[in-house]
């Protein structure tokens, strides 16, 4: 039988490697997964990559794994927001590799990656500081500019709803970049709010289809708080 | 002594919602944009995008009835109207690369007689920079127009020959609404639609860099 | 007060132009949106570029639109199928066009258009007759084709339920090209089976946000016959 | 006089099956591979994949059970097990192209030594060609195995150096499922992991093209 939920953060995140690339859901304080974010720093992975659209809030989550030393790079479209104080000392003192990419073209990275689309042209960018260094192609004498698809190693993801296949539905904005990254990591983790049996589900509003998902924990924490 | 007083940050973003018609499906960025949601004319039904994954964004939620899993692109907390939607951020991309939205609103630095925009960075060494979606919605929307001061703090224009600021996208604003006036941008540069009462054309090109001419029909 | 509704088949298809590029949802007899496609009859346009999966079954929709000679190209994956024979003719007589393209790439050809990309990388095809003509490129060292969006003038989409915004849900395989269809026309028309008062459909499971949908039209036929 | 006895193509189908592990996310095509679904062993959960959007495909319904909006790929009436779930095309073949099913299982024309493997058009002027999914299932499927007959009906070994027709796919096919074989395609060619009782590899030989040996582990 398929089960694929597991019972504890420490299983869920059971081989993630030193130096993995992670791609992380949420935007703003909804639908992240900061029990499995901060789980990272008991498993003592360090020099990690991280994709996330921001660079965490307060001092839960990203922050704390950004606090405690163990991120070397950061690829994320809005680090700098109201109470990302952790981000900017690091960034401002060296300590943190930063790639900054436009919100829609990270989404679209990372779509790609789940895709199959190695890479692909957006006119996102075109003409600015941020496509400086990267191929140039005009579509209709419109400039646009070549983007790679962007992989995670794990994807940490939240949902609302999972069942033992792994199928998973959000909770309004909390939905944001979780579809996305559950489908551009070789193994994706998720932490759901609440359980269903196999069946309950109904198939036509399942968002995120097992297929994506490898390991599910059940974490009925409550709301997002901010 | 000026003849004339400024609009306010509420007033500008009033402005801007009367030239929006029922039926658009529009973005509007952080700042004065923001404030444009609650002003669109009592019954003229125009549906709001947030590009963190809504369609159908309403007004602030009461105190009593806020909800903690419904926040716009700001991260402020918002309501959805009935018809609303959710998706995720590739499919919210989607509609804004794709051209589906008839509107973005975004506040700026500067605007070129060209149309360019700068909104997203102070200098190209801008500590912890962040860019956000202004670049996808800049490019993306059909129209874009700006809301913001016609001059700095310290008076210097933002409606300008050339940007001095990181551009976020160039060529794609199509008209500025500040405190003093409306200002199309056209292939002959900027155009005035109209100005706040008192004030002239001679005291508008004061204040702004690039020429200034009416439009020929406002 | 928006209202995307209209009452009748020719009212949806009002301003449809000669050899215009449609895009068709439905799969198989599945998902097709018939009464609109036979509508474009009564328009007496013509010289059409069809862009859907299959070449349409026995005698109805696609199918009567090619016995009546209003179209000029097919664009397709999979032309070939049991009751497809008014194709063959047509084909074999050379009066027909045919680009055949590989499912996924005919979806994601679509699903780009109506996204802003203007061309992407895809493996599939690559090294075959299919790609013959196209621009290649390695990535990783495996060969990639260069796809370019494909978009059309009008979508005729197949919908389960609709509100006056334009909101759409499909039902069970019905999906199918509906949606991607829908995001990748200038114009794009729906014939719903059902309609639901505005806030009626649950927010969380619209497939087709109202933003990509023009016209809708409330046409309750019952199921696909085949 | 032949001391064997060919696999029927429900034979075919089920030992490809019993090579399935539960918890696989499996594509199917038309013809033998359809099949496989029907031979599962009981007890084993295995995903299937429609191509038109479904995951979680289960049986064909009972008569009075039909549902005429759940269809598969071929276009035959399915039912949906319980944890099925629906989407749209440009999803489904992200599943696929984007190497999220474990398996592909496809029929064929031909497969060559190196894995070529030719199963859309019989010449490359096919009149009324039709492709659908193929290639992309060929290209973006973790693991694709071929299940077909070793031979044609005249008697042409299908199991050959270089693919006659054209190809839907290079150097992708990793195992081949026949009535008289199960064989793998390795860095160094064919080599028969099991063959039908009675057979031997010098049998095997005379109905294939390429060279054969036995696999190192069977």
């Amino acid at each position: 039988m398929i089960d694929k939920f597991v019972t504890s953060v420490a299983e869920a995140l059971e081989g993630v490697p030193d130096a993995a690339t992670l791609l992380l859901g949420g935007f703003g304080a909804v639908g992240q997964a900061n029990h499995l974010i901060e789980g990272l720093l008991e498993t003592g992975v360090a020099n990690l990559t991280i994709v996330a659209n921001n660079a965490g809030y307060g001092e839960v989550g990203l922050a704390r794994l950004l606090k405690e030393g163990r991120v070397r790079k950061l690829i994320c479209s809005y680090p700098r927001i109201a109470g990302s104080t952790i981000f900017e000392e690091l960034y401002g003192a060296g300590k943190l590799e930063l790639e900054l990419v436009p919100q829609g073209t990270l989404a679209e990275r990372m779509r790609a990656a789940g895709a199959g689309i190695p890479a692909f042209y957006t006119p996102t960018a075109a003409g600015t500081q941020l496509a400086a260094d990267k191929e140039t192609r005009a579509f209709d004498g419109v400039p646009h500019v070549m983007e790679h698809a962007l992989s995670g190693d794990v994807a940490l993801v939240e949902a609302w709803c999972a069942d033992r296949w792994g199928n998973l539905t959000y909770r309004r904005a909390g939905r944001n970049f979780n579809p996305v990254c559950a489908t551009a990591a070789r193994l994706t983790i998720a932490q759901t709010q609440t359980v269903a049996e196999l069946g309950e589900m109904d198939p036509e509003t399942i968002v995120t289809p097992g297929i994506f998902v490898d390991r599910v924990v059940h974490l009925p924490y409550g709301d997002p708080q901010d | 002594m000026s003849n004339w007083t400024a609009r306010d940050r509420a007033e500008i973003a009033r402005r801007v919602a009367q030239d929006i018609p029922e039926g658009w499906y529009v973005n509007l960025g952080i700042g004065i944009p923001t404030l444009v949601a609650d002003t669109v004319p009592a019954g003229r039904e125009v549906i709001f995008h947030a590009e963190n994954g809504l369609l159908g964004v309403g007004p602030a939620p009461a105190p009593d009835e806020l909800d903690r899993w419904l926040i716009n692109a700001g991260k402020q907390h918002v309501t959805l109207l009935p018809g609303g939607a959710f998706f995720h951020h590739a499919d919210s991309f989607a509609m804004i690369r794709g051209r589906h939205l008839d509107l973005c609103v975004l506040g700026a630095y500067e605007v070129s007689s060209g149309g360019d925009l700068a909104n997203w960075a102070r200098s190209s060494t801008d500590t912890a920079p962040a860019v956000g979606g202004a670049m996808d919605l800049a490019i993306g929307a059909r129209r874009v127009w700006v809301a913001m001061e016609h001059v700095t703090r310290s008076g210097v224009p933002r409606l300008v020959e050339s940007c001095g600021y990181p551009l976020t996208s160039a060529g794609r604003v199509k008209r500025i609404y500040t405190d003093l006036a409306v200002v199309d941008v056209t292939p002959e540069g900027f155009a005035v639609r109209d100005m706040v009462e008192g004030m002239t054309l001679a005291d508008l090109q004061d204040r702004t860099e690039a020429p200034l001419r009416m439009a020929e029909e406002a």
